[in-house]
């Protein structure tokens, strides 16, 4: 009876399916898993590991066919194990699944790249889908060796670079999705429970503002202008992407202007809502830069700024009292809750992280979230935005795009700080070094450390790392008030 | 020509409001450096340190004393 | 063909949603909507950020058509983005489950409002919605505010409050839960995954468990007594929240009554299986009053106890050896499980930390469990109650009879352990300072630290720290024996 | 109105339930459960306390009618209370899960039974349900009893025997699965969270990455053909296990034969994949062997050797530098993910972490690896793997055989390993002393210091500790590679 | 006034649950006592602390013992 | 007896793989030791240590010197 009930099922499964596939495909995997399994000789296992081999999927990568197949495979073997356990409703609501939201995915597959066919596009750096992944591996292994060997922001290219490599793995399937019956590998659910949540860079956030020092912005507030006019890289590069002929929707083009912001958790947090499929590009994008900004920033510092005003030695800063220090993270919040909402998970948990800091109440948070939390999030999200590198994401014209975009966004941003401190230095009584105006573009604290570094090239006694600290820190909160604003205009 | 419209407008959205609020923040950190500048002696700087300590869920300086006097006396 | 489709999914919707919203509703917002994304000049995309300002927002707070709007908004998004990436089944689901479940809530929220108004009674102290989220971020402020500047529990009021804030940010719906094809708040999945599966409270208990020494008890089993007594206030405020005209579920009175159990994961632990709704204002009223111990119970004591008890000094506790502190976890968990296994999770996990800490075998999970994960817990625990803090919840007579039955219960279980104290102090052949009974409420170590000081006054000889620690960790263990048999006899 | 909504919706919920149950117990338990709520006497209450003893259930376990009365209450409670709230929809998704799925896995546990006693077959260990969680209670006690007093694996069989007992508290529920409207027992949420997924032992593999120095291996290659051979243990007690008549599936086999590869983390993780039902006891088997290691090894170490072959000095190993050993974790995963993909998520955590270590760009994500994250992982672990020894699940002739091929696994590994290194010894023109070959079997880094023990006894200058990590590291990827290969044709 | 007949039921059966716990217990820390007095040669104080020495994965100790030797020999 | 071959299968397949992946990395091990060697002046053996230090995240070396040079310029 019971049997009689597994096989009515499995016809169902194999029928429904049939109907939405192809007709001849549909009676046989049955009978030939059935066979491959009862009886695998040692030739037939060979050959079986010898196709589940990354080198030879490079170059054979899995048909739709096979796909199918072993969709359909993993769909039969839970009907039959809910079956033969009594579960004839679970069996029914298996197939009822498979049927629907699932067989559902297969089919846009098909479908999307049926349209990208139909639509005579084929972009420029495309690759077959074997090689794609192999030349992703070799992205990978690029990142890591920027990681390791040049020192490029390794806490987050390393774990990135490592993810892309995973995820390309032919066959291992570490970021697939769920199949019936079988968990979703690993990656998937970094991805879906730490960074589609928004959770893995709010974490990374309320860290990084736990370590912040606002000091030498209360010292000095209107350097807060500075950061302000550093965001316009953001913009610019919006407008670069909407002027891209349609390479990119409005949410894009604000994901990807976000790269301008040069804060990693603010840039991976905006893609993931507004452009979750640029991610790993975005990500990658702008730690790269950040990394970058010793070398980008110093000629764009020294083509804009005179010698004299590169000397300027700037008035010691004030002593910040500690009761300043604790209410600063309080009055920026309830500043966002009151104009800018959109904004309030990213500055509430940069100024959660700040508040537990500068309280020294809560010192054992404090220093958790700096340390051991920190640190955990960082490799969980480094690998889940590794894990949104897949070949047909990432090699492609758009990913030239997204570079080109984001190296505009960090040299309009630091033009733009740089211009607007020497007006302040003009118009203020107390005389400002323009090159504390490039640290505007946040990528704390490399870009202050630059505006040091070429200060003292021109005048060996002018130490301006803490004057730099001020729009380097009013950077970090300007780009989070952009990264709202997106959010409410065009998320 | 729509889409470079749409994003200058945000462009220029964006911008304003970013300047906005670092003002509005200018503002806020000027005020609140007034603030405590004039209550300067309502806030002395050691205090919220001082506060911590009965706050810290340490038992082992006390128990330590207590422990002390206990040998003290034993002794 | 696809258009089509999509266009008849969403009149599908629509209309589906219009047949119990409101028919005039249904036919324009998908319009509006869609003319808004399609041109945003600058003055209305100020006007549209301007009517997402927290400002604006407290006094024009959202209203049911504006909720149901933007739900439909997120649903044709939706609905169009799966029917253009040919998931039309994926589309139907979405449209099902959004007129199923979700639309009920909205429905939910109309009558809960309608019921209310038609039962005649608003709560006295009830705002409008938009001045109730201005105020309960007050709220939080203030907790903030105890936290740092008095001290007051800061390690979970400082996150508690900050939660609070971060809630109830009027459109940023950062405890909201998850709408069509969007993530939810990240508060809500803290809620969700670390406070109802009551995770969060468990792993805390564990790292206290592993800060617990219980070799005073295991020196002087009888103290323990006293930690028996001290629950009497648990039990008082049960029956006076059922005493409170039908202000209270039965569910309600067990979880506000814990509140005199003076630990704050029990009381978390409970009020999430029982009275979720309670659980912000129970949580805070505990840990608030645990902070005041200080404040609550000196007089009580000096009330209960003449000059010459409070002098008494006690017989030197004996050594306890390393083994009998290892057998003692597992001699209470046996013992839990023999008699009263719904008090299993809370004393299983206080019990692993301890024996995690005594068998030394494991340090460096213990250290971890004391150190790197009760911190990171806390903070989330912390932020996850303060997302129960909405101001219907809160801002009501409800609180008030919390507030009052808490106080209430620590005054009585302070007395009751304290008169248990003299009573056996009168029978016992070994002196017993009636002090060390107030320390049986718990508030591990505030209370015996209170014992302590108040016997230092009487007779400046007199060290009860280490006596009053008995009864003290025996109101740990005395708590979730009460906090068990609510479970069993409510739950 | 929606009181006779309510009525109706409980009247179709107990004709749905019972026409899947027994007619006559239908119609009471509603009202048995409304009558005992709305009057519990004290008589009552404490016989209600009295039968959810520990002590009680252990003699007469909860029966079938028990558990769907208990079921069928929740429902009625979620029921109402969605009804009362206007929920109408969630009212009848409720009833309708509740009587697929969830009513589906109370079908399950009647058959199971009935086909199980149909087929005549009683496990020779088989126990009543109550005495059988009594029995495994004590089994967990025991496991405690070995980590402390034993120092066996006390890191990983601490968690088990605890959660062992948590898991088996009758009444608990600790590690059931949810209830309509409840949530689950939270080791429930451990296991499927942490262990299903695979995310836990691959953390844990990361973290060993991490600790982990392949210097000995990179200065000695062919030690790694030691590290091959022991893996033999782990196919023999494969054959062993498909030769027990039917005891084992393909997939048990499998499983059982991995405890062979003396490595915890991969134990699990195939475990988990292939026989979900062994788990519990196919990790308690692989870390006892593990920890039995300095006991079952140096027998077969030296009756396999002659006491000259023992005493022979190695050569001093090569200096290994600093960039071979960053280029070595990348080139074993490229290795795996060239010929076996399905290796990759083992292979590819052990040297993410092992790069972290190696490369000192991310020592701060390279130290909380090793400490604060795999010790937070490590309790919850164990926690998750000891909820899987239910009494059923382990008291039985299964784990016998486990426990029993386990051991020969062991053996064989051992033995395997040895007689390699005597062979190689005889051909390669260095001495290779036979004794680092048992090393091979992992067991990190046990089997390491067990040969430099062994060694030393016969030659008090012959340190081997060095020489014997390499065939000891080796022997984890041999192992992991083992696992993959098997997840591979069998998964 | 059922409501408050039910909260005095739980406050019986409640107080009279811990107190039934915490004397049970009592009994259990006594004769636990007096079990680790009577076999206390069974348990030297400081057994288990010499059992973890060897369970300690760090073979660091080990390994430098081992390189002193080899440099011992070599040198 | 079926059961049985499979295993055999299983085992001759698993055990070929497991000695196959190690051959290959000792190959690759050798290559490496081999590349690494004749290309020894490309890779001085400080060099990934010397380039963690402008890496790390850590400004405070740099303040202090910052202040040090500020103090030096005011005292
Ligand atoms: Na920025
Ligand atoms: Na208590
Ligand atoms: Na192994």
């Amino acid at each position: 009876m019971k049997k009689f009930i597994t096989m009515g099922l499995l016809a169902a499964a194999i029928f429904g399916g049939a109907a939405r596939v192809q007709a001849e495909d549909a009676c046989c995997p049955a009978e030939k898993g059935a066979k491959a399994e009862s009886h695998i000789s040692i030739a037939k296992g060979f050959q079986k590991l010898g196709r589940e081999t990354g080198i030879y999927r490079f170059f054979n990568p899995q048909t739709k066919e096979e796909k199918a197949d072993a969709y359909r495979a993993a769909l039969i073997k839970t009907v039959e194990a809910e079956t033969s356990a009594g579960h004839f409703h679970g069996a029914m609501n298996q197939i009822h699944k498979a049927h629907g939201v699932e067989q559902a995915l297969l089919d846009q597959l098909t479908l999307q790249v049926e349209e990208a066919e139909a639509a005579g596009y084929v972009p420029p750096a495309s690759l077959p889908p074997g090689l794609g992944q192999f030349a992703m591996i070799l992205v990978g292994l690029g990142l890591i060796f920027l990681a390791i060997k040049k020192g490029f922001e390794p806490l987050l290219l390393l774990p990135i670079g490592f993810g892309a490599i995973l995820t390309n793995i032919p066959m291992a399937g570490i970021s697939a999705g769920p199949m019936p019956g079988q968990p979703a590998g690993f990656l998937y659910y970094f991805y879906t429970v730490g960074v589609e949540s928004g959770v893995f860079p709010l974490l990374i956030f309320m860290g990084v503002g736990a370590m912040t020092d606002f000091g030498p912005l209360l010292a000095n507030p209107k350097t807060a202008l500075l950061g302000a006019a550093a965001q316009f890289g953001i913009f610019i590069a919006l407008l670069g992407a909407m002027a891209m002929g349609g390479l990119f929707s409005i949410e894009d083009a604000a994901a990807i202007g976000i790269i301008g912001g040069a804060d990693g958790p603010t840039a991976i947090f905006l893609a993931s809502r507004l452009s979750p499929n640029l991610l790993g590009a975005i990500a990658v994008a702008a730690y790269s830069y950040m990394a970058l900004v010793p070398i980008i920033q110093p000629p764009i510092m020294r083509a804009l700024t005179t010698k004299e005003e590169r000397g300027i030695v700037m008035k010691q800063l004030r002593h910040v009292t500690k009761t300043e220090k604790i209410v600063f993270p309080l009055l920026v919040l309830v500043l966002c809750l009151l104009l800018l909402p959109s904004a309030t998970p990213l500055i509430g948990m940069l100024m959660l992280g700040n508040l537990m800091k500068e309280s020294t109440v809560v010192d054992r948070l404090s220093d958790t979230a700096q340390n051991a939390l920190i640190n955990i999030v960082t490799i969980m999200l480094g690998l889940a935005v590794g894990s949104k590198l897949a070949a047909d994401k990432f090699l492609n014209v758009q990913t030239l795009g997204i570079l080109a975009l984001g190296l505009g966004a960090f040299v309009i941003g630091t033009a733009a700080g740089l211009l607007l401190a020497k007006l302040m230095n003009k118009m203020s009584k107390d005389q400002i070094n323009p090159l504390i105006g490039s640290a505007g573009v946040s990528a704390v604290p490399m870009a202050a450390r630059v505006s040091n570094k070429v200060g003292l090239e021109a005048n060996p006694q002018n130490f301006l790392l803490m004057h730099a600290m001020g729009p380097n820190v009013a950077g970090v909160i300007g780009s989070a008030v952009a990264a709202g604003v997106l959010l409410a205009l065009v998320g | 020509m729509e889409l470079l419209m749409q994003g200058a407008t945000l462009m220029v959205i964006g911008m304003a409001t970013v300047f906005a609020f670092l003002v509005l923040l200018i503002v806020a950190m000027n005020s609140s450096a007034g603030f405590f500048k004039k209550f300067a002696h309502l806030f002395p700087e050691e205090a919220p340190a001082a506060k911590k300590a009965p706050a810290a869920a340490d038992p082992s300086a006390e128990i330590a004393v207590a422990l002390a006097a206990i040998r003290a006396k034993r002794g």
